[in-house]
């Protein structure tokens, strides 16, 4: 299931908000399957030969473009925001499982910092999927401060309704994320209607959601974060404990059993 | 034309190229990205007999001009290895290159084990549990994991009679994979040739370690890990180039290889072949490359057969 | 103010870096762009008793992430450097940081000799030669010289006699440079407490080799080397962290030294001083700029004392 | 008597010929104190961080500035190709002993390729110290073909007189550089003057040229071109066999002993 090693050019590369950078490719091989969740590995240009790529997960991919929204937040990432439009970047994928095309239910994404990048991508797949009476996504996103709320504008393009918590209260609602997603849960309970979780961020906010799905009984897909190494599963360096079909507990690979996992499978 | 074909130990190989235990998984992994045909030899991840998880997270650490991994020889044992990973390969790859089953264990009974089932039907056969089965690597010298690997390797006699065991058990072509961390590599390689080894694999990773010092932590997981990647490779060298002088055990060479040069380089200082590992986890087609690396380098310098870069220092 | 001194078996230290054998020629060449300030000692290119030409060339290679060397420990004898190299260096640098004397030898006479000549008056004495001779680093693990330092390194009962002889003739603090290459450091380190050793240093470099694809020659004159530089450091980590673990003797640690991060990980690990070596040939200025970097990070960490970081790993 | 670790501006960076660049640099400290014949050790910008430095004979000094003449040769080259006017290099040095400032006869400096570089300064040189009768300096210089003569119009801007033959003929007389040199040592003996010679290049011409001065008895002067190290005699890696003032063979470091030595002293 290891993607294509495809040389793709830079088409745009610039500020998602500062500190995090949009890059646009032209990537007509991998963007002809990439689904929703699934991440690409990128040779960064500029770092040495012998350095790792790097994973990113897709904002928006078809029409043979490639869209990555990332965070400057480490020695490949400045590498790589120094990166001019027109340049070649090695990219291999799509990799790994992503999130389910479909949603039997209300789809509440939550996402936090850059986690909403997958988001973006699988609420503009759930929409094109979705029949015409289904209920619209809802995108929880919570971030310390309003600096770190991601591409929102591109979310309420889609016509996805958003949601926002900031630690500092600079934007929507002070506190957590989990706090605006609890009362949509409650209502939607009183309302007796389904929804599925769909969530991509740090770890304390995946599992908070994880629980969310767990303790309701529907369904919680999780995309876990983890530097990969080779990203296709040969080096078993990014594994995550989750209970597999017999019940036993296994290191599973995120590169290649994940990154998105069902909530139920993942032991924490 | 030049002529890849090398036979290392026993075992044919189509080109003098292979992939390092670790890094390619069961040889399915990569395969959209891999020209297959380019390689001589797939090497499979350390098998033992049971399931084994490995070590805690994190795994890896990303060093200047190379990796420190612990990833501790997760695996699912060597019957699932046999019944799931091998015919998923055979049926996965077209023209598929054979497989080079590293395998270790937690004592002398459980490596010989090992090695018994993969040479299924029938101990000390040479016929292979399954066809694309065609050689064992002993892993003696994996640093991450305490009851397995490393403590087997360390003592020359006791590295005798793990790999006495393992040959009593198999018929395959039999390579033993050693580690450079060593004063003097002689006594090791005597040992494996006593034994009744077929070939060497050279080198294992070399123990090392990372602290974040904001942390003030070990990195890894496991808190110490072994060093691969283009800054092992000065050290293949030598130790292949070591290995060469004082024994006729042909030796399959793996440390920092990313090009064709850095293949010819072990190759001329004695390797019969070479593997490619942690590049690939850069450039998932290094391995095909260094291939057409070296059969360009032999056409341009007049080698008919790659087998004759073997030991060809200049004098 | 942070406390940078130290003492590292009984040589004191203004500041916990040091250059590193081999790196700083006799302390003088590097005077014009060096803050010595910074330094808490120099450790010199290897001495034995007689003048020593060293190993034909090329004696370098750059590889990726460091720098192969075989140098040979060219130097100009004991006298000589007593009567000529010591009294420059004292004239050449203000306020100067006491030496640390690599001695090697072609036998154990020969370092116990050298030793003794370098704590004149009188065998046994501990007053040096010079004032600023402070203490004897015996070099028992180079690569690159036959007869000389390798050989007696490499075995813990060989270390004991050497480091035995050398401990009977002179009282300055005595250290012993010790290889990586080894697969368990705890002989080697038990054998010099025993002989009484007052300290160790970690790590030599790493026996290694580089051809040239194109005249298939080795590069270098003495055909192997031994490697340095940035990439060699997890390496030195992961020494420093097991010798810390079963010794009590304080360590000198070195390998792959170019930033602050750099030492405070080995400082981590288990070290009590750190030297800067290969950086230097790139940074003039690397091993002040270290030492600016530990003072920085006790300040943010609330460190009152530089000694606060030896072997200092959280739990 | 290491040199200054200076960080220096580039001015100016162009081709002196196609795979030949020239380099100016500013450089008030090192400037200051540089003579003919020493060198530089740079820190080439756009190397990995553990990159050795690259030594580089000077082609100019003075006037708070640098100009250094190199050729494309590997990867280290390469890279300083691509420094930019403006960016920073560091730079260590004046490093090692050059050449004597002053010259007792008929100047003659025999150059091989871009080994014409410290010949330039020390054209230059030689002639703000000679008297005012003085016989000018000639440069004998010597390549392949045309296109590895360099600077040649900067030589004869001097007012140095230049006689060049290639292997190819394809400029000056088809031979060697030693064909002219040893016209005109020829036309000296029979005049009974009084020259020395000065020389930078390949090993093979060094020798060539070395052999002249101890044949006649005249001074030479040899500029060993050795890849350094430290560059400033820490670390003995660039040493040359020299006969001491013992008369006992040594191994000398370019770096520090040179890279300039007197060619009776050489033990080739």
């Amino acid at each position: 299931m290891a993607g294509t090693n495809e040389t793709c050019r830079v088409l745009e590369h610039f500020d998602a908000a500062p500190g995090y950078r949009f890059m646009v490719l032209e990537a007509p091989k991998i963007a002809a399957t990439v689904a929703a969740g699934q991440f690409v590995h990128v040779r960064v240009p500029g770092l040495e030969k012998t350095a790792l790529r790097r994973p990113f997960s897709v904002f928006d991919g078809g029409d043979g473009k490639l869209t990555l929204l990332y965070k400057v937040v480490g020695r490949g990432t400045e590498a790589l925001r120094a990166a001019p439009v027109g340049c070649a970047v090695e990219v291999l994928g799509p990799l790994g499982y992503g999130f389910p095309s479909t949603c039997g239910g209300v789809p509440l994404l939550v996402g936090g910092g850059y986690g909403v990048a997958p988001l973006h991508f699988l609420a503009k797949t759930l929409l094109a999927n979705a029949k015409p009476d289904a209920p619209k996504p809802i995108l929880f996103v919570g971030g310390r401060t309003a600096g770190d709320l991601l591409a929102l504008d591109k979310f309420r393009a889609l016509g996805v309704e958003v949601r926002v918590a900031t630690n500092d209260g600079s934007a929507g609602v002070k506190g957590f994320v989990v706090d605006p997603l609890d009362d949509e849960l409650i209502a939607l309970r009183e309302q007796g209607r389904k929804f599925e979780l769909f969530t991509c961020g740090p770890d304390g906010l995946l599992r908070a959601v994880a629980m969310r799905a767990t303790g309701t009984g529907m369904k919680g897909w999780i995309s876990m974060d983890r530097h990969m190494v080779c990203g296709v599963g040969a080096c078993f360096a990014c594994i995550q404990k989750i209970k597999g079909p017999n019940g036993k507990v296994f290191n599973a690979r995120c590169c290649v059993n994940g990154p998105v996992f069902k909530a139920e499978d993942i032991a924490w | 034309m030049v002529d890849l074909s090398v036979n290392v130990g026993g075992l044919a190989m189509r080109t003098p190229v292979a992939t390092a235990s670790g890094t390619f998984g069961y040889g399915t992994e990569y395969a959209a990205a891999t020209d297959y045909s380019k390689l001589g030899a797939v090497t499979v991840k350390g098998v033992r007999m049971e399931e084994w998880p490995g070590n805690p997270m994190p795994r890896h650490c990303e060093v200047f001009g190379g990796l420190v991994n612990a990833i501790g020889l997760q695996g699912p044992g060597a019957a699932a290895f046999a019944q799931y990973h091998v015919p998923h390969y055979a049926d996965a790859v077209a023209n598929p290159p054979p497989l080079i089953v590293n395998v270790w264990g937690g004592s002398i009974d459980e490596y010989a084990e090992t090695a018994a089932v993969l040479s299924t039907p029938g101990a000390g056969s040479d016929k292979s549990v399954h066809p694309l089965v065609a050689a064992i690597e002993m892993n003696v010298s994996c640093p991450n994991v305490k009851a397995g690997g490393h403590t087997f390797g360390q003592d020359p006699k006791i590295l005798f009679e793990v790999v006495k065991a393992v040959r009593a058990a198999t018929k395959l072509p039999l390579f033993v994979k050693l580690a450079p961390n060593v004063p003097d590599l002689r006594p090791y390689v005597a040992a494996c040739e006593e034994a009744g080894a077929d070939a060497l694999s050279l080198i294992n990773t070399i123990p090392a370690m990372v602290i974040d010092v904001d942390t003030r932590k070990p990195v890894l997981g496991n808190a110490t890990g072994g060093l691969s990647g283009r800054c092992v490779h000065p050290v293949a060298v030598k130790c292949v180039y070591d290995a060469h002088r004082f024994s006729k055990l042909p030796i399959l060479a793996m440390g920092g290889v990313y090009d064709a040069n850095d293949a010819i380089e072990l190759m001329l200082a004695g390797a019969s072949a070479v593997a490619v590992g942690t590049a690939t986890f850069t450039d998932p087609n290094a391995a095909a490359s260094v291939c057409d690396g070296i059969a360009a380098y032999c056409e341009r310098n007049g080698f008919a057969s790659v087998r004759e870069l073997t030991g060809a220092l200049a004098q």
